[in-house]
């Protein structure tokens, strides 16, 4: 992704309280966790196993990223079934998490 | 700076919970303003009447009793998870405060730690 | 770059390499942090991440040596690498002074990682901008 | 317990043609697994972590024993919320575990 | 004896699904009739198209494909869990045998293995 | 005991001893099993497991010592203890052999335990009466 890309993400991302990162899979309890404390003005990320929910199906209307080598290496893609999620890379994950008033890991 | 610790792991058949415990007991032996939330198959941390010597285990229950003497600020329980595994304050260890999660809760603190 | 402004993670390993991804996932963000231009203040590793720290893993051939590529990491980048002393021990993982305490013939932390306690993971959360988490997924 | 009892565990364990030994706590996929290939006929046995689920309740028809170190490590008892359970000691899972035509740990 | 081997956990978050195909591999080398069993996120191993070397891992999706020349004897995923995760036939590993998750399935084997 | 017919148990351990209850549930079982004059013809370490065969855990003080444990038992027992190899090796599990082989200058599996194939899994399968997994909960 190119550079201004990134600069993107970091401008949404101050835009963002709290950015959520989630590797659990759906159906893990961690994932309701997760989703009960997510406010709309909050960012999710889903990283590793957790960008199964792109299959599965995700209810919010916080913002949503998805760590594309995570999508690539599971034979997914960010229109696989969920609208509005935007693929980004570990720059671009750097970037929201440098920019985010604060970070919560899930 | 103040820290939310999330314990959302069974008591006993993992370590995992009790990890989390250690954080807060170390946060609060550096004088860092530390609260425990239990939720999920976690509000079972909280049960009174433990027993885990029956497993050749060691038990928490007392640590969690005397978690103010330790500096914790407060334990915390989902209040939904409590109904869920059957409890009311009656049945927890002293001092449990049961509470809504929801994003405002997170908001109430500088960093949030859930292993 | 220049619309992030710089800041210091401290990255903390909860799973074990070739068990969890969380080892893969933590350097490739170490990585892309350094590439723009963020410090990183300290590398912990607690719970099962401790494993990460030993001398005996040995890969298979057809797959990344997770340990070296972390051990290389770290001394190019010069960050200061612990395994909480807690966690090693009762996972089997002792360096040379705690092999001596415990009287056992063989040690099996590999420097530059170094055996400290919770107190590290404290100071991180006083010092770093962000401290974040890289764990094990739902794999057990 | 008694040594006849352990005869009887023996006795139940006969009867079922599947002894299926889960050590998952409630919410865990696993217990949805556990449960959607418990037959009527089967028995199920509750160790560690599943203890909890006499505690949040138990939707089954299957007969149903406890590990009781584990429920006394946890503060519970049989009659926690769940009618049925037949508390065990170690003696009688290894009967239990004889007798069964099958095992399967969750 | 034939096995039924299960696996539930998702790729590549763990290696926990490795290692139980690794059960149902070494089953078949030793000629002992096995059965894989894919279920809940586990499905999702079934998946045509993965890319595993994005996160410097190897690929699983060729071994399955080729399970029946290992020896094992077929490729079973519970409908129900495909059909969560958005997948049909089509969209999987050739030879894939969609089953209902029921009692009687089990019962068609001598030993169930999960890990 | 009359009422249960002898019967031959192999118990294979997934789950890491200080990080989940299963090498104790997997005691107090092989115990009971032995009392009632059933055989135990085999424990199989795999996976996360391989770490109750390592020699170099620490445990502490005021836990049981579940290693020592798990060892006397199966001295006493005459039973045979494997840890599955490939388990063992990624991660960081290696004997005296597998040292030298992989260039390593310690070693830190416990006798009696032996690294082993999976065949050896496979043999329990099909001579043993039952084989029961003792897992890690749901920790992670």
């Amino acid at each position: 992704m190119s550079e201004s890309s990134v600069a993107d993400g970091a401008g949404m991302a101050s835009r963002h309280a709290v950015l959520h990162i989630l590797n659990k899979p759906p159906g893990h309890a961690r994932t309701h966790l997760c989703l009960a404390t997510l406010a709309a003005t909050d960012a999710l990320v889903l990283i590793e196993d957790a960008v199964l929910a792109l299959a599965s199906g995700l209810d919010t209307s916080a913002a949503v990223y998805a760590l594309g080598p995570d999508l690539a290496a599971r034979g997914l893609a960010a229109d696989n079934g969920q609208t509005g999620v935007i693929v980004i890379d570990y720059e671009e994950l750097v970037a929201l998490a440098a920019g985010a008033d604060k970070t919560v890991s899930w | 700076m103040s820290v939310l610790v999330i314990v959302d792991r069974s008591p006993y058949g993992s370590w995992s919970g009790r990890e989390s415990m250690d954080m807060a007991l170390s946060l609060a032996a550096f004088d860092q303003p530390v609260t425990l939330l239990f939720s999920g198959v976690g509000v079972n941390w909280l049960r009174a009447g433990q027993d885990p010597a029956s497993i050749f285990q060691k038990a928490v229950e007392r640590n969690l009793a005397a978690a103010p003497i330790f500096g914790i600020g407060a334990l915390l329980a989902d209040q939904q998870s409590l109904e869920d595994f059957g409890l009311d304050a009656s049945q927890c260890v002293t001092g449990v405060m049961p509470v809504t999660v929801e994003p405002t809760l997170l908001a109430r603190f500088d960093d949030v730690v859930c292993l | 770059m220049s619309a992030v402004k710089p800041v210091s993670f401290t990255l903390v390993i909860t799973g074990a390499p070739y068990v969890s991804q969380a080892p893969q996932t933590a350097l490739s963000f170490a990585r892309a942090a350094v590439s723009a231009g963020h410090a990183i203040d300290r590398v912990f590793l607690y719970g099962d991440g401790v494993h990460l720290a030993s001398s005996l893993c040995c890969a298979p051939s057809d797959e990344v040596n997770w340990h070296r590529e972390w051990s290389d990491f770290i001394a190019q980048q010069q960050i200061p690498a612990v395994a909480c002393i807690a966690s090693a021990l009762r996972r089997g993982l002792v360096d040379d002074g705690e092999a001596r305490r415990y009287e056992r013939d063989a040690h099996n932390v590999q420097p530059p990682f170094r055996l400290l306690g919770l107190g590290e993971w404290v100071e991180s959360m006083t010092s770093s901008s962000r401290v974040l988490y890289f764990q094990p997924g739902g794999g057990h």
